[in-house]
C-alpha cells in the first residue's frame, strides 16, 4: 500500500496509450489486435487499482475484470478468425487495404 | 519438530540485525526461491536415474549400472557430457527466442514448486489460489515449446509446436476439471488446505476414495500434459523426428530434458496432493517431519507409475489422442463435476456423501467409457478405413 | 519502500515490453512481448492483492489468448505480413496524439482528488467473487457465458475452410 | 423449507409455456407427441401448483406476510417496476383448483379432439386415418398457452402482469372459440365459430379498455401496481377514497370509486356479466374442452378473481361513499336471475350450461357486491369443479351422440337419401342416455345436483348457501330474493337438462346408438365428480348441525385471515335456519318441478317443449335470449355499418371530387409554370445544388478513407478535446 494510487493509474494510462498507438498505427491486423489487448489490460489494471484503493470491501471491481477477460477472450477468438478469413479471401493482412468501408 | 520454526527464527534474526521489514520479506522470498530451486535441480538429477532404472527393469534390462553404486552417478556423467558438447544455434534461428525457450521451459516448472505443500505449512507460497496457480504456470509450458518450435526454423520443430498447442491446450481442460472437482469437494483452492482436508481416517481419508474416476481422468490427462507415453506425440520420433527440440543440443537440450522430468514429478506431486492426501498419513499431523517423508514416498510411487506407463504403452495416433480428450475426457469431466456439485448440495453427512460420490464416480466412469469409448473407437476405425484402404479404380 | 521499488521495476519492465509490442517488426516477437506484458500486469495484480485475478490473467491471457495469437501467426505465413511496412501513414501523427493524450490524462489523474480507503483486502475474496457470480451478477455471468459460446461457434464458422 | 417451495412459484406457468413453444416450433407435425408434451407440461405445472397450494394450506401463518418474490423489470425514472410472483390464500386456493382442472381437461382433450364431424375426411386423409383432428397439435399448443396465461394470472403479484396474462387468455379464448374456423351451418342465422370468436374478442375488448384505463389511473396514483403494496396500504386506500375527481355527467366521484368501477368493467367483460354477457353463449362454438376450461372453470372466473383481489379497493370505495359495491351487487344478482331465465328455454345442451355459468358468476359478483368475498372465492373454486365436470360431461354426450349418429347412418338406419342437418348438441335429439353412457350420465347427474345445490350432499349447496346466508345476514333482502329465485330456476333448468338428456327413451337413432366415451374422457369426469361432491366440505359453516362439527371450514378461515392482512374484515355469517331452509326448499322444488314437467312423462321424439305451450310468447323471448343480440346489432353493429357506408359515400362523392379538382388545377398550373419557372429557376437551382454537392463531396471525401484506423484517430482527437474540457471547460 505504499504505492500511491496515481502510480497505477499513470501506469495504466501509459499502457493504454501504447496499446492505442499500436491500434492506430500498425499495418498488420494481428498487431492491431495485440494493441487492443494492451488496452484491455490497461483497463483491468485501472479496475483492480480502483477496487483496491477505493472500495476494497466490495469486490465488484474484480468481478468486472473477469467480465473483461471473457470479452477479451471472445474478441481474440473472433478477431483472429476474421483475420484468417480476410486473409484467405483478400490475400492481405494490411489494415490499410481493408477499406471496404469506403465503398 | 516444526520446520516453520527455522524460518521464523531466521526472520527474527534478520529483524534483530536491523533490516527493515520489507527487505526482510524480500530476502526471505529470495532465499525460499533459491532453496526450492536447489531442491528441484537435485531432484531432477535423481529422477532421471530413477526413470531409467524403472524403464530398464520393465524392459528386462538392468538400466544404468556402471557409474557409481547402482549407476547412481550416471546422471552427473550425462550432465557433464552434455555440458561439454557444442551448443549449436541454427543460422536462421531467431536467437533470442531460441535461447529463451529452454529457460522458460525449466523455470515455469520450478515456479510450480512454490505452491506444493511438502508438509503441513511447509510450502513456498501458501497462496489461496494454489490450484489456479498450478493451471496458470502449467500453461506457460506450451508457450516455451511454441517458442522453441518456431524459433528453430525447422519444419519438424514447427510441426512439433503445432502439436504442443493442440495437445497441451486440449488436455489442460480435463486437468482443470479434475482440479475443480477436488476444489469443489474441499472447498478451498489452497493446496495445503486441500491436503489438510484429507486428514480423516488417521490421515488416510484421501479424496481418491471418493473420487476414483476423477483421479483416473487426472492421471490420463496428466500423462498428456507431461508429454509422456502414450501421449508423447510432441516428440514422436517416428513422425516428426524429435518435435520442437530437434535443433537443440548440449546444455540447451539438457534444459528441456530437465523440464520434462521435473514436470512429471510436479504432476505426480499434484496428483498426490489432490487425491492421495499430500503429506497426510498416520501421525503426520503430530509430527510434521513425517509429512515430508510420507509426501516424498507417495510422490515417488506416483512417479513410478508414470514411468511404468511410459515404459509399457505404445504411442497413440494424434487424432485418437485428440478425440479421446474432447469426446471422452471432457464430457466425463463435466459429468463428474456436475455430479459432485449435486451430491454436495444434498447436504448429507460426510460418510454418505463420500459413499454417494464414489458410486457416482464409478457409474460415470463406466458409462462414459462404455458409450463414448465405443463411439470414438468406431470413429477411428472408420478413419482407418479411409486412410489406409483407398478405393482402387476398377480395371 | 520495497513495494515502491518493486512497482517501479515491474511497471518499467512491463511498459518496455508494451513498447516492444508496438514497435517490434517481427510479429512473433511482438506476441512474445505481449506475453511479457500480460505477465507484468499479473504481477501488478499480485501487488494489488488480487491473486485470483493474477492467476486468471495468466491462465486466460497467456494460456489462451497469447497462445491463440501465436498459433494464428504460425499457422499462416502470410499473417506475419513480412513485406508490410511496420506503420501506416498516420503513425507519427498518432504517436504525437498519443503522447499528448498520455500527458493530458496523467496530469488530470494527478490532479484528481481520489480518497483512498486504507482497508485490508478481504481474506475470502475468492469466495466473495464466486458468490458474486452466482448471486448479484448472475445475469451478466450467464450473458458472458453465452457470449463465449457464440464467439466459439462464430470463430469456428469464420475460420473454417469451405470445401465446396 | 416451506419458504423454498414458494421460491418455485415462478416456475408454475413455465412448463406449459415451454410446451407451447415446443409444440409450435418442433412437435407440430406429430399429433400424439404434441398432446403428450402438453399433458406432461400441465402435469408438472399441476404438481408445482399443488405443492405451493398445500404448503400454504398447512401453514396458515403465511397469511400474515404473504410470499412475494419480485425482480426489477421496467425502470422508469425513480420508480422501478417489479415483476414477480406472490402467494397468498387466494392464490393458493386458485392454484389448487386451476392446476387440477387444467390437468383434467388436458387429459380429457386428448380423447375429445378426434376427427370432427364437420370436416371432409377426404380433404384430410392423414388426420382421418389417425382419427384425430387435423389441427390436433395446434389445439394443444393453444391450450398450453392458455394454461400459461391462467397460471401466470394467478401467481402474478401485480396488476400489469395480471393484465398481460389476462390478455393472453383473451387471445387464446379467441383462437380456441374459432378453432374450427372452417365450420359452417346450413342455417345462416346460426353463428359460426369464426364469428363467435370475433364476437367474444370484441365484446371483451370493451371491458378490457376500461380495465386498462382503471389500471392507468391506479398507477398514476400509487406509482406501483403490486397487490400487497397497494392493497395492504390502508393510508393510501383511504386517501384514494377521499380525493375526488369531477367527471362529465357523473359529477364528483372518488378516485377509488372511479378506478374500481373501471376495473369492474374489465371483470364484467371477462366474466360475461350483463350487459357484456352476449359473447359467452356463442363461445360454445369452440370445442367442448375449451368451453369447460376457458368458459366455465378458469378464464371467466378470472374476472371474479380480479375483483376478489381488488376487494380492499372496493371496500375503500364503499367507505368513501361510492356506490360501486352496490353496482357490483346489482349486476351480479340481476345477471344471476336473468341468465337463469334464459337457460330455461334453451335446447342446446351446451347453451344451457353457458347461461348457467353466467348465472353462477352472477352469484359470485353478487357475493362480492355485498362484501362476502370469502363466499365468492369459495363458490368460484367449487363452481369450477362442477361446471367443468358438467361441460366435459356434455362434451362426452355430444361425442357419443355424434358417434351414434354416424353409426346409425353407416348402418342405413338414417332417414335415407339426402339427410337433413343433424345437431348432436340438441337435447331434444337425446334421451335415455343414462343406459348407454353410465359413467358420463352419473357424473353428469352429480355435477347437476351440485349446480342445483342439492342439499347437504353436494359441494354446490354449501358454497351457494354461504352466499345466500351472507345476503340474508347482512340484510340485503333484494339480493337474497333475487338469488333465491335464481336458485329455483337453476335447479329447474339443470334437471330439465338431465331429464331430457339421460332419462326417458331415446328420441333419435343417434341417441339409441350412442357409445360411452373413451377412458381418457371418462376418468377426468370421475375425478372431478369427487370434488363436485366433497369439495364443499371446505365451506360447511361450523355451527351447522351434525355436519358442521365434522368439517373444519378451514378454507374460509384461511381466507378470512388473509383478509385481515389486506384490512378486510368479514364476519363469518352465523348459520341461520331461515335462509337455509328457504334455499333448500327452492332447490328441491325446482328439481321436483323439472321432474313433473320432463321426468314424469318423458318426451316423445319430435315432441316440442311443454314449456313452450305454457309460457307462450315469454318462451319465445327467452329462447331468443331477450333479443340481446338483435338489440346490440341495432344499437352497435348497424350504426357502425351505417356510419361506415356513409363515410364511404362521402369519401367517394365529396372528397374524391375535391381531390380530383385540385389535381386538375395543379396540372394546369404545372403546365403553365413549367415553361417559366422550371426551366430557368428550378433547373438552375437544382444543377447548382448538384454542383455544390459534388464540390463539397470532393472535399469531404478526403476524410472518408474507409480505414478504421483513421476513424479511430479522429475518435482519439475528439476524446482529447473532450478531456480538455474537464480542466478548461468549467
Amino acid at each position: 500500500m505504499t504505492v500511491p494510487l496515481s502510480w497505477y493509474l499513470i501506469f495504466a494510462t501509459a499502457l493504454f496509450s501504447l496499446g492505442f498507438f499500436g491500434v492506430l498505427s500498425r499495418r498488420n491486423a494481428v498487431a492491431v489486435l495485440m494493441g487492443v489487448e494492451l488496452m484491455l489490460n490497461a483497463v483491468n489494471v485501472n479496475l483492480v487499482a480502483f477496487w483496491r484503493y477505493l472500495t476494497p470491501t466490495d469486490l465488484s471491481g474484480q468481478i468486472f475484470v473477469v467480465f473483461v477477460f471473457t470479452v477479451a477472450a471472445a474478441e481474440a477468438a473472433v478477431g483472429l478468425a476474421l483475420m484468417i478469413s480476410i486473409y484467405r479471401t483478400r490475400k492481405t493482412i494490411n489494415v490499410e487495404e481493408i477499406n471496404a468501408l469506403k465503398h | 519438530m516444526d520446520l516453520r520454526a527455522f524460518g521464523e527464527a531466521f526472520i527474527a534474526m534478520l529483524e534483530n540485525i536491523g533490516i527493515p521489514e520489507g527487505w526482510v520479506l524480500l530476502i526471505n522470498w529470495i532465499l525460499g526461491a533459491l532453496i526450492l530451486l536447489v531442491v528441484a535441480l537435485l531432484l531432477a538429477i535423481f529422477l532421471i536415474w530413477f526413470e531409467r532404472k524403472v524403464a530398464g527393469r520393465v524392459q528386462d534390462r538392468l538400466g544404468p549400472n556402471r557409474v557409481g553404486p547402482w549407476g547412481l552417478i550416471q546422471p552427473f556423467a550425462d550432465a557433464l557430457k552434455l555440458l561439454t558438447k557444442e551448443a549449436i544455434t541454427p543460422d536462421n534461428a531467431d536467437r533470442i527466442t531460441y535461447n529463451l525457450a529452454p529457460v522458460i521451459a525449466v523455470f515455469h516448472i520450478i515456479m510450480l514448486f512454490a505452491v506444493i505443500p511438502f508438509a503441513d505449512k511447509v510450502v513456498g507460497a501458501n497462496i489461496n489460489v494454489g490450484v489456479l496457480y498450478l493451471m496458470a504456470f502449467g500453461a506457460l509450458g506450451a508457450m516455451a515449446m511454441l517458442m522453441a518450435g518456431w524459433s528453430s526454423r525447422n519444419k519438424y520443430a514447427l510441426l512439433g509446436g503445432f502439436r504442443v498447442v493442440a495437445q497441451l491446450l486440449s488436455y489442460e481442460i480435463p486437468v482443470g476439471l479434475a482440479m475443480l472437482v477436488v476444489v469443489l469437494l474441499s472447498g478451498t483452492m489452497n493446496l495445503n488446505g486441500i491436503a489438510q482436508g484429507q486428514g480423516g481416517l488417521f490421515g488416510l481419508g484421501w479424496y481418491v476414495l471418493a473420487l476414483p474416476a476423477v483421479f483416473v481422468m487426472y492421471f490420463v490427462a496428466a500423462l498428456a500434459e507431461g508429454e509422456r507415453a502414450p501421449f508423447d506425440l510432441l516428440e514422436a520420433e517416428s513422425e516428426i523426428v524429435a518435435g520442437y527440440n530437434i535443433e537443440y543440443s548440449a546444455m540447451k537440450f539438457a534444459w528441456f530434458y530437465l523440464a520434462f522430468f521435473l514436470n512429471t514429478w510436479v504432476l505426480s506431486a499434484v496428483a498426490v496432493t489432490l487425491f492421495f492426501g499430500g503429506w497426510q498419513g498416520p501421525g503426520a499431523a503430530q509430527f510434521p517431519i513425517l509429512g515430508v517423508i510420507y509426501f516424498f514416498i507417495k510422490v515417488f510411487i506416483m512417479f513410478f507409475v508414470f514411468a511404468w506407463v511410459r515404459a509399457t504403452f505404445p504411442r497413440l495416433r494424434i487424432d485418437q489422442m485428440m478425440s479421446f480428450c474432447w469426446k471422452v475426457l471432457v464430457p466425463m469431466g463435466l459429468a463428474l463435476f456436475l455430479s459432485v456439485a449435486v451430491v454436495l448440495k444434498l447436504g448429507l453427512p460426510d460418510v454418505a456423501t463420500w459413499a454417494l460420490l464414489f458410486v457416482a464416480n464409478i457409474v460415470i466412469l463406466v458409462v462414459t467409457l462404455k458409450l463414448l469409448g465405443n463411439y470414438t473407437s468406431d470413429l477411428s476405425r472408420t478413419q482407418n478405413k479411409r486412410l489406409f484402404a483407398p478405393e482402387l479404380p476398377r480395371l | 519502500m520495497v513495494g515502491q521499488i518493486l512497482f517501479i521495476f515491474i511497471a518499467v519492465v512491463t511498459l518496455l515490453m508494451a513498447l516492444g509490442v508496438v514497435v517490434a517488426r517481427n510479429l512473433f516477437h511482438a506476441a512474445l512481448f505481449l506475453v511479457g506484458v500480460f505477465f507484468g500486469v499479473a504481477t501488478l495484480f499480485i501487488l494489488l492483492e488480487a491473486e485470483f485475478l493474477a492467476m486468471a490473467q495468466i491462465v486466460i491471457y497467456i494460456g489462451a489468448i497469447a497462445t491463440l495469437i501465436v498459433f494464428a501467426i504460425m499457422l499462416s505465413r502470410g499473417m506475419m505480413g513480412k513485406h508490410l511496412g511496420k506503420y501506416n501513414k498516420q503513425w507519427y501523427f498518432a504517436g504525437g496524439a498519443m503522447i499528448f493524450f498520455f500527458g493530458l490524462v496523467s496530469w488530470l489523474l494527478v490532479k484528481m482528488p481520489f480518497a483512498p480507503v486504507s482497508a485490508e483486502a478481504p481474506a475470502d475474496a475468492i469466495q466473495q467473487i464466486g458468490s458474486g457470480f452466482v448471486g448479484h451478477y448472475v445475469v451478466p455471468f450467464e450473458v458472458a457465458s453465452v457470449l463465449l459460446l457464440v464467439a466459439l461457434v462464430g470463430a469456428i464458422m469464420l475460420a473454417r475452410e469451405r470445401n465446396s | 423449507m416451506s419458504e423454498s417451495i414458494f421460491n418455485l412459484t415462478w416456475l408454475i406457468p413455465l412448463p406449459t409455456a415451454l410446451a407451447f413453444f415446443a409444440i409450435i416450433l418442433f412437435a407440430n407435425p406429430k399429433k400424439r407427441l404434441s398432446s403428450k408434451i402438453a399433458v406432461g407440461g400441465v402435469i408438472i405445472a399441476w404438481i408445482l401448483s399443488w405443492a405451493v397450494a398445500i404448503m400454504f394450506f398447512v401453514n396458515p401463518e403465511f397469511t400474515e406476510q404473504p410470499f412475494d418474490l419480485a425482480v426489477p423489470w421496467i425502470p422508469m425514472g425513480n420508480i422501478v417496476f417489479h415483476m414477480g410472483v406472490a402467494v397468498d390464500a387466494v392464490t393458493a386456493g386458485m392454484l389448487f383448483m386451476v392446476g387440477f382442472v387444467l390437468t383434467m381437461i388436458f387429459i380429457y382433450s386428448t380423447g375429445y379432439m378426434s376427427f370432427p364431424g364437420h370436416l371432409d375426411p377426404e380433404k384430410y386423409p392423414d388426420a382421418a386415418k389417425e382419427g384425430l383432428d387435423p389441427r390436433y397439435s395446434r389445439f394443444f399448443a393453444y391450450i398450453s398457452l392458455f394454461a400459461t396465461g391462467m397460471l401466470g394470472l394467478v401467481v402474478a403479484d401485480n396488476l400489469l402482469m395480471l393484465f398481460i396474462f389476462w390478455e393472453i387468455m383473451g387471445l387464446c379464448s379467441y383462437l380456441l372459440i374459432g378453432f374450427w374456423f372452417d365450420k359452417s351451418y346450413p342455417d345462416p342465422k346460426q353463428i359460426t365459430p369464426k364469428a363467435a370468436g370475433l364476437k367474444a374478442f370484441l365484446t371483451t375488448r370493451v371491458g378490457d379498455v376500461l380495465f386498462m384505463m382503471g389500471l392507468i389511473f391506479l398507477f398514476i396514483h400509487a406509482g406501483d401496481l403490486n397487490f400487497q403494496n397497494i392493497f395492504a396500504n390502508q393510508e393510501f386506500l383511504h386517501e384514494l377514497s377521499t380525493t375526488t375527481v369531477n367527471l362529465p355527467f357523473f359529477g364528483a366521484v372518488t378516485w377509488a370509486g372511479l378506478i374500481s368501477m373501471l376495473i369492474f368493467w374489465g371483470a364484467i367483460g371477462k366474466s360475461a356479466q350483463f350487459p357484456l354477457h352476449v359473447w359467452l353463449p356463442d363461445a360454445m362454438e369452440g370445442p367442448t374442452p375449451v368451453s369447460a376450461l376457458i368458459h366455465a372453470a378458469t378464464m371467466v372466473s378470472a374476472g371474479v378473481y380480479l375483483i376478489v383481489r381488488m376487494s380492499p379497493l372496493f371496500s375503500a370505495a364503499a367507505h368513501g361513499g361510492s356506490g360501486v359495491m352496490m353496482f357490483v351487487a346489482f349486476i351480479g344478482a340481476f345477471t344471476a336471475l336473468f341468465a337463469a331465465t334464459i337457460a330455461v328455454a334453451q335446447k342446446d345442451i351446451k347453451k344451457v350450461l353457458a347461461y348457467s355459468t353466467i348465472s353462477q358468476l352472477g352469484y359470485m359478483f353478487a357475493a362480492l357486491g355485498i362484501g362476502a368475498w370469502v363466499a365468492a372465492i369459495i363458490h368460484l373454486l367449487i363452481h369450477a369443479f362442477f361446471k367443468s365436470l358438467l361441460f366435459m360431461g356434455s362434451g362426452s354426450v355430444i361425442h357419443g351422440v355424434h358417434h351414434g349418429h354416424e353409426h346409425a347412418h353407416a348402418h342405413g338406419h338414417g332417414e335415407g337419401g339426402h339427410e337433413e342437418y343433424f345437431d348432436p348438441q340438441d337435447m331434444f335429439n337425446m334421451g335415455g342416455l343414462l343406459k348407454r353412457m353410465p359413467i358420463t350420465g352419473w357424473t353428469f347427474i352429480i355435477g347437476g345436483a351440485s349446480l342445483s345445490a342439492f342439499p347437504l350432499i353436494t359441494a354446490g349447496f354449501w358454497s351457494k348457501d354461504e352466499i345466500l346466508a351472507h345476503a340474508w345476514a347482512d340484510g340485503h333482502m333484494a339480493v337474497y330474493w333475487t338469488l333465491a329465485a335464481g336458485a329455483f330456476l337453476t335447479a329447474f333448468y339443470t334437471f330439465r337438462q338431465i331429464f331430457l338428456t339421460f332419462f326417458g327413451s331415446p328420441r333419435t337413432e343417434a341417441a339409441e346408438h350412442a357409445p360411452e366415451s373413451v377412458r381418457s374422457m371418462t376418468w377426468p369426469l370421475v375425478a372431478l365428480a369427487f370434488f363436485a361432491l366433497f369439495g364443499g366440505f371446505v365451506a360447511v359453516p361450523v355451527d351447522f348441525p351434525v355436519v358442521g362439527g365434522l368439517a373444519s371450514d378451514f378454507l374460509a378461515k384461511l381466507m378470512e385471515m388473509q383478509g385481515e392482512f389486506y384490512g378486510l374484515h368479514v364476519a363469518p355469517a352465523r348459520f341461520d335456519w331461515t335462509p337455509a331452509l328457504i334455499s333448500m326448499t327452492l332447490a328441491l322444488s325446482g328439481i321436483v318441478v323439472a321432474w313433473l314437467v320432463y321426468g314424469w312423462k318423458p318426451l316423445k321424439a319430435k315432441q316440442s317443449d311443454p314449456l313452450r305451450r305454457w309460457l307462450g310468447p315469454v318462451y319465445t323471448v327467452l329462447e331468443n335470449k331477450y333479443y340481446f343480440d338483435e338489440l346490440y346489432y341495432f344499437i352497435a353493429v348497424r350504426p357502425t355499418l351505417w356510419l361506415a357506408s356513409f363515410f364511404y359515400l362521402f369519401d367517394r362523392g365529396v372528397i374524391d371530387r375535391i381531390v380530383n379538382w385540385v389535381g386538375a388545377f395543379n396540372r394546369w398550373l404545372a403546365r403553365t409554370l413549367r415553361r417559366w419557372i422550371d426551366e430557368y429557376i428550378i433547373d438552375g437551382a437544382v444543377n447548382g445544388v448538384g454542383l455544390v454537392t459534388t464540390w463539397t463531396g470532393a472535399v469531404v471525401r478526403l476524410i472518408q478513407t474507409g480505414q478504421a484506423q483513421n476513424y479511430l484517430l479522429i475518435l482519439l482527437l475528439s476524446v482529447v478535446i473532450l478531456l480538455l474540457l474537464i480542466p478548461f471547460g468549467s
